[in-house]
């Protein structure tokens, strides 16, 4: 990508972080105290049983929903209860659960869109959109990178699921983030496309450089993909370390089983 | 510049030059305008027409762009009237200096109206447009700050400059009603082809994820609300001007109605439907009246007669009629003939072009 | 002091009206989520309803008054039900298409009455008793506000045992949460939106025969006027909330009247816009209403 | 396992399936959600609808019940029931649980309940307060102030007010503590002796507990079905496709 970084990032260094949040809708503890490290250019994987919390923890860390308590820190300053769009300027770049697309625009306007909003101000905003335009060029880098580049006046309403995973990919990439945050990448694509996928997702994370936290079920993707993997359960971080060490653990064990029946 | 496009600006060259040398056709055109095209009565249907239109499409810009359906335009297009009227008319500043100051006091009302109003989404955005508008229209009737109540006011005499005074010179203040058309359109069409037009159009299908991208979507629908209010406060500086004053009629609920049902009938999210909507509504409005006591209607039995004789039965019918059954108004009717003809020609998709500006695609309001 | 009395009753009688159509709407949008912009033209229509029945008596008697208020609210129901059935319903799930079709039906219905009985005002005759006053407190007091009040009283009333104590009450409420799920536990909820849509027309009709006492006459553009305000109550008390019109309607109407004869006529109705900016920008989910209801 | 079940009122041949479903495809939105997908519950018994996360499962039973657009043919009872309204299918002796419980939350308990009865029949609150005793000491309280697992009983209560031929129930245990999972699979284990049961669940080891017939979904298709000893037998397989859950019950 030709996008410079928002910030200048710190190989080592803490990208995201999540302090002590709690989250509590209608009386129900959604989120119980996690705490969690996101080092720069680190792939973390989150897993835990269906309502362990793990997508309100990415809507947290995104700042889509505010915690009821604790903070969030983007490359150590405070985001927590700041507008998303400020905290998506900064490089934090997220997909979601079920694709969230402009369906009816053109792939390349997706792309376009996103990659206009880091450095979008009103101010130069009101010029023409021109075909070689360097926001278009970056949206056009990001379509091809996904492997959608070919045919980019497509509407998004007409790709099948897995190439509008791709798609949101090539958002997130456009939009020059440097943290990304995936909420189950492979939701809903069909079993001979998630190869294709988790090579593309390690591709972003490793040649991109790109600090990425994702929310998995399939165990193969998590294993094949992340670093470290971070098991929830009943919306408290029961366990964070290497794949081969969550592995062995027994605490996960019957978490993620529930008692022996 | 690619072939289609040079086709489109070529119609577009040919229509306005059509449209301004109407005033020199002498020409009757049956019962539909109310003498020969070129008598000032004539003229004058024409040229509220025109107003119409560029009102509809400043509509359009907010509404089947940025997806921020207002109940209120009446409030900035009356504005517009209204202020250019009463301040011309004080003798310190006079025409020259009133419609400036007017323009000035619009743009605060249309940032303050629509900064309260946007506090609202949906449903709710609709019903504080359509109150604040409302508001103005009460305060309009009851003639507060000199508006004269339910006559409204008019210019002073020799407030107007001579070339837009008098009968004689309605062609002029028809000329000045194309020319409004002509920027209202040309600045909206440029608009919407930037890089915030394009936001706008982002925001309309689905404003959560252009939020999570990075853009203050607050912000973006201000600056399209603003500039599409302040454009409809000039449409009303040219109202007064063809009206020789200003009325209740352009500040009331129904003005605001008008204005939704034009876009509506014409197609929104594409602004020369838009316009379409409003010349065919304006003249029916106008000229539907005296042709109902044409000798064809007197003609028919009663029960006809009378929703006949009712412009607003009519509007109404056909209104509910696109809604239920084509929701892209008229100009989808152009635009699944020309997609089907281009579809054809070219066998395959079209080719990119750098991201076209969404006038020819099915706009996509409500999700 | 008796002249405070009288402009706070006849501000009162002011925020009745405005409930009527208010509280209609609003059971309207909590459960159906359209908004409806017809319901001041069956105010009108019911208006011109309770007219037809009265016009051709000098001064009527409380029977025939009776009479025409049934007429006016049986009007009310009746035309609800064709909008909703033939209108609002073919277009389910598209909230706007709801709110313009009933935009376009308000206009049609208005048009209609315009051209059938003029666009002027028509008097409506009342029985003597309703034109009396009854001293309260030494104010002379117009009948025809106590009537209002009174009626809206039951009204409200009516609203809180219907919802709390019958089954379709429980529907209403349970369907404004989540109408789906009320549909999978065995429950017609199309039959539950017709009836709730014919209801808010009943109660425009009741307005509708009410207006015409309170106001002494009907005109075609009556209703629209009204429904305005009605809208501005419904912002202000928060969108689907009965309880939140109940307050702001008696905001509006006291405070409306207290302006417009204490301060300058007319300027209580600009007055109520200002609330409502000020609402808006205070609490934009109005008194009572929910913040996710707007979204 | 018990081996006889009755049905709770007496439905046709019990060698008939209850529902059969041919072809049935959905769309959400743009995306082809149900691909075809055929089956028949086997009478008196339990039928899991297992698989990963969006394949279809819910959208199965939301088209079941109309609550969902789809083509195809739904039988219930050997009538064709996919041109039919939601409460029309409901009252033909269907029952839904659900999937986040959605029990109005402004409503009490004894409200929820009271929505829940049928016209023309006779309520059974007793099994209901005899299973779910709390339930008799909450009556009078909001449903939205109680516990998840209060809401998940409530929400099952409402579905057994009354005899029902089927009950479609979704993932009856997601979010529930262990504790509160092993309580629900044993009442549940009650209920599905009497009633037939289509269950779409993610928890294998609950699956494995009550399930007499398995349907494995995966990409809007069926592509397993068969007697759960059977296709849950089949590690490689359900491994493959319902990911996580069968990767921890291997380890």
């Amino acid at each position: 990508m030709t996008a410079a970084p928002a910030n200048e990032v710190l190989p080592g260094s803490v990208a995201l972080s999540g302090r002590a949040v709690n989250l509590v809708i209608d009386g129900h503890h959604i989120l119980v105290d996690v705490s969690v490290d996101v080092a720069a250019g680190e792939f973390l994987a989150i897993i835990g049983p269906n309502g362990a919390g793990k997508t309100s923890l990415i809507n947290v860390l995104s700042v889509a929903t505010p915690p009821t308590s604790g903070k969030v820190h983007l490359h150590g300053r405070d985001v927590t209860g700041l507008p998303p769009h400020r905290v998506a300027r900064s490089g934090l770049g997220r997909t979601f659960q079920t694709s969230n697309l402009f369906l009816g625009r053109s792939l390349l306007e997706n792309a376009r869109l996103a990659a206009n909003g880091r450095d979008s101000r009103l101010r130069t905003g009101f010029r023409r959109v021109l075909k070689d335009d360097p926001v278009t060029e970056r949206a056009r880098e990001a379509l091809d990178l996904v492997g959608l580049g070919r045919r980019p006046d497509r509407l998004a309403s007409e790709l099948s699921h897995g190439e509008r995973r791709k798609l949101e990919l090539a958002m997130v990439l456009a939009q020059g983030a440097n943290v990304i945050l995936l909420d189950e990448p492979m939701a809903g694509v069909s079993v001979d496309d998630v190869p294709e996928l988790v090579e593309l997702i390690r591709r972003v994370h490793r040649e991109q450089g790109k600090t990425t936290v994702m929310v998995e079920h399939h165990m193969h993707v998590v294993l094949d993909l992340a670093e470290r993997i971070g098991v929830m359960h009943h919306g408290a971080m029961i366990a964070i370390g290497p794949p081969d060490e969550i592995i062995a653990n027994d605490v996960v064990q019957t978490a993620y089983m529930g008692e022996p029946l | 510049m690619t072939r289609s496009g040079a086709l489109r600006y070529g119609a577009a060259g040919l229509l306005v030059v059509v449209l301004a040398v109407l005033p020199f056709v002498h020409r009757s055109v049956g019962g539909l305008l109310p003498g020969p095209i070129n008598s000032p009565g004539s003229l004058q249907v024409l040229a509220l027409m025109l107003v119409a239109a560029a009102a509809a499409i400043t509509l359009d810009l907010m509404f089947g762009y940025t997806g921020l359906m207002s109940f209120g335009h009446s409030l900035y297009v009356g504005f517009g009237c209204y202020a250019t009227v009463i301040l011309s008319n004080n003798p310190k500043l006079g025409f020259a200096l009133g419609v400036p100051l007017a323009m000035v006091l619009s743009v605060v009302v249309a940032l303050v109206g629509n900064a309260a109003a946007l506090r609202l989404t949906g449903i709710g955005f609709i019903m504080a447009t359509l109150a604040m508008a409302q508001g103005f229209a009460i305060a309009v009737e009851r003639g507060f700050l000199g508006s004269g109540g339910e006559v409204g006011v008019t210019f002073a005499r020799g407030v107007l400059p001579d070339p837009l005074r008098g009968v004689l010179n309605t062609r002029n203040v028809y000329w000045l009603a194309l020319a409004l058309v002509v920027v209202v359109y040309v600045i909206c069409a440029l608009l919407v082809r930037t890089h915030v037009g394009h936001v706008w159009q982002g925001i309309r299908e689905n404003p959560l994820r252009t939020k999570v991208i990075g853009y203050n979507v607050y912000a973006y629908q201000m600056a399209a609300a603003t500039i599409s209010c302040t454009l409809a406060a000039m449409c009303g500086v040219v109202f007064a001007i063809v009206m020789g004053g200003a009325n209740p009629g352009i500040a009331g609920l129904h003005y605001s109605l008008a204005v939704v049902l034009m876009v509506v009938l014409g197609g929104r999210g594409v602004l020369w439907g838009a316009a379409l909507g409003a010349v065919l509504y304006q003249f029916l409005n106008l000229r539907l009246p005296s042709l109902s006591s044409s000798d064809i209607v007197t003609g028919l039995p009663e029960i006809l007669q009378i929703p006949l004789s009712q412009p607003n039965f009519l509007l109404g019918v056909a209104f509910i009629l696109i809604i239920l059954f084509m929701p892209g108004g008229l100009a989808s009717i152009f635009t699944r003939l020309t997609r089907r003809a281009t579809s054809k020609r070219a066998g395959e998709p079209r080719d990119d072009d750098g991201g076209v500006p969404a006038t020819t695609r099915e706009p996509n309001l409500v999700s | 002091m008796s002249t405070f009395l009288l402009i706070i009753i006849s501000g009162l009688g002011l925020g009745s009206l405005y409930f009527l159509l208010a509280a209609g709407l609003s059971v309207i949008f909590g459960l159906m989520r359209v908004l409806s912009f017809a319901h001041g033209a069956f105010l009108s229509a019911s208006g011109f309803a309770s007219w037809m029945v009265l016009r051709s008596f000098e001064t009527p008697s409380t029977p025939q008054l009776l009479l025409a208020l049934v007429v006016s609210v049986l009007t009310g129901g009746a035309v609800a039900y064709l909008a909703e059935v033939l209108l609002v319903r073919p277009l389910k799930g598209k909230e706007l298409e709801q709110l313009l079709v009933t935009v376009g039906l308000g206009m049609v219905l208005v048009a209609l009455m315009a051209g059938i009985w003029g666009p002027d005002e028509h008097l409506i005759p009342r029985p003597v008793w309703l034109t009396d006053t009854t001293s309260i407190a030494g104010a002379p007091i117009s009948n025809s506000r106590l009537l209002l009040i009174g009626l809206a009283g039951v009204v409200v009333v009516g609203i809180h045992l219907i919802l709390s104590r019958t089954r379709y009450g429980l529907i209403i409420r349970a369907g404004v949460e989540n109408s789906a799920m009320v549909s999978a536990l065995g429950i017609n909820v199309k039959r539950a939106f017709t009836l709730v849509f014919v209801a808010g027309g009943m109660l425009a009709g009741l307005g509708g025969g009410l207006a015409g006492t309170y106001y002494g006459g009907i005109s075609p553009f009556l209703g629209d006027g009204m429904l305005i305000f009605s809208f501005i109550v419904l912002i202000i008390g928060g969108l689907g909330s009965i309880n939140g019109a109940l307050i702001a309607s008696v905001v509006l109407g006291v405070s409306q009247s207290v302006a417009n004869y204490y301060v300058l006529n007319g300027i209580g109705d600009v007055l109520v816009v200002v609330l409502l900016v000020a609402t808006l920008l205070v609490r934009p989910q109005g008194l009572l209403g929910q913040k996710e209801r707007l979204i | 396992m018990t081996a006889e079940r009755v049905y709770g009122d007496a439905g046709p041949g019990l060698g008939g399936s209850i529902l059969s479903v041919r072809d049935l495809h959905a769309y959400v939105g743009q995306s082809h959600i149900l691909q075809g997908v055929s089956f028949a519950t086997r009478p008196a018994q339990v039928t899991a609808i297992l698989g990963r996360n969006g394949v279809g499962k819910t959208s199965t039973l939301r088209s079941v019940l109309g609550l969902m657009n789809h083509t195809g043919v739904i039988e219930f009872d050997g009538r064709q029931i996919s041109s039919l309204e939601t409460h029309e299918i409901i009252r033909l002796g269907l029952a839904y649980v659900p999937e986040d419980r959605d029990v109005f939350h402004g409503l009490t308990v004894a409200e929820n309940l009271r929505l829940a009865e049928r016209r023309g029949l006779a309520p059974d609150y007793d099994r209901v307060f005899e299973l779910f005793p709390e339930l008799r000491n909450r009556r009078g309280q909001r449903a939205g102030t109680m516990s998840g697992g209060q809401q998940q009983m409530l929400s099952l209560a409402r579905a057994l007010l009354h005899d029902n031929r089927l009950m479609l129930v979704d993932e009856p245990t997601k979010g529930l503590a262990p504790r509160l999972v092993s309580e629900f699979v044993a009442t549940l284990e009650q209920i599905t002796a009497h009633t037939s049961v289509l269950l779409v669940e993610q928890n294998l080891a609950v699956a494995r507990r009550l399930a007499d017939h398995v349907i494995v979904l995966s990409e809007g298709r069926v592509v397993l079905d068969g007697a759960a000893e059977d296709v849950l037998a089949d590690d490689s397989s359900i491994r493959r496709l319902l990911g996580v859950a069968a990767d921890h019950e291997e380890g």
